[in-house]
């Protein structure tokens, strides 16, 4: 695998709507897409013994995980006839009600498009090594599980 | 022998970084930071080496990169 | 099935990536969200008999469709555990490279939001009396069949 | 006896409207449209009366909306 071909996926704070839209118009000029299937992971405010969750700080071991995804990238291009993929996770301190997770799918027929995202967001929370903090309010915290 | 530590084990060892005398494999790191943190038994985790997730005992030499991860939770 | 309850999807022209952005940001209130699900239909440029589709102009029976998608709305949140659900689909020409379909689902958990857009993605082709007519660059034109 | 008609149905018929003697039932229709429309024989098509789509004869009466459509292409 060359060191080039590594995409990032990692931006700083939430995924903003307005990069979303940007996203999607980027691709109205490849008309050999008849669906594109998104993803978006929010912020739940959670309840936990009497907490409430109002953000999640996000680390990850970025090296790994870049190295990880672009395998995964790999394999879902080889089973699925996708035109395009993107993947980008927030690291930092996201909000309640902020996007942290943006898996974006394209292909000529929806059903690959929407059977590639699903898998994406799956092995992105199985196979990547990032970590959640949930915030309280009162600046305790616990780290999140993925369940 | 530097490893780095992620996630909740940050707090398990006070820092992101700990350094344990050499051993030869993972097997032995395992058991020597067992014995030097008890506190590591009661969380999960996986051992990277050069960035690969360790599944069986490899061989350790200098300069490579070891690393400790509690269970993912990205997404 | 009070009349005052069925929500309109349907839009002339193609659905603006700015909107979607806009129905996104409309969410982020809704902190017991954990995952959207989003599909986009877009017009693909098929060649067919050597002609290329440069546009699919739709029609529909749109009193018809509305109430259809009513049923499907209450079908959907009443087997799934949704927050909320947009459908919106467009009418009259649509250029290929533009969006046609904007499914979008939210849920507490992102299982039930992918699972609930996939379905109601299906029930609109198969359900909904909407037609697709395939204009080609020589002025014909053949009418869409869903397979 | 008004019927509404749909997509490519407009084409056979040549109109998104025609009118018909007044008949009984929908099976009654079906006859007459294929004896009246021999160029409908070729196209699938659904009746829905009153917004509903139709899988058995249904009795008509003055005033019910008719309507013929193609199979359905949306999305």
């Amino acid at each position: 695998m060359s060191e080039k071909k590594i995409k990032n996926i990692f931006v700083q704070g939430p995924v903003a709507p307005a990069f979303i839209a940007e996203s999607i118009a980027s691709h109205k000029s490849k008309t050999g897409i008849g669906g594109h299937s998104i993803f978006l992971g929010q912020i739940r405010a959670d309840k936990i013994n009497e907490q409430t969750v109002h953000a999640i700080e996000y680390t990850a071991y970025e090296e790994m995980a870049l190295e990880r995804m672009q395998e995964i990238r790999e394999e879902i291009f080889s089973k699925y006839t996708l035109t395009c993929m993107h993947v980008h996770h927030s690291l930092g301190k996201i909000e309640a009600g902020d996007i942290c997770l943006f898996v974006f799918t394209s292909a000529p027929h929806r059903k690959a498009a929407m059977e590639a995202c699903e898998e994406v967001v799956e092995r992105i929370k199985a196979e990547l090594p990032i970590w959640g903090k949930e915030l309280f309010g009162d600046a305790t915290h616990q780290w999140k599980e993925n369940i | 022998m530097d490893i780095q530590v992620f996630g909740r084990l940050t707090e398990v060892f006070g820092a992101d970084k700990i350094t344990v005398d050499p051993v030869n494999d993972t097997d032995s790191l395992l058991k020597k930071l067992r014995q030097d943190y008890p506190a590591i038994g009661e969380t999960g985790f996986i051992i990277a080496v050069d960035k690969k997730q360790v599944r069986e005992n490899v061989q350790l030499s200098p300069g490579m990169m070891i690393v400790l991860m509690p269970p993912f939770s990205g997404g």
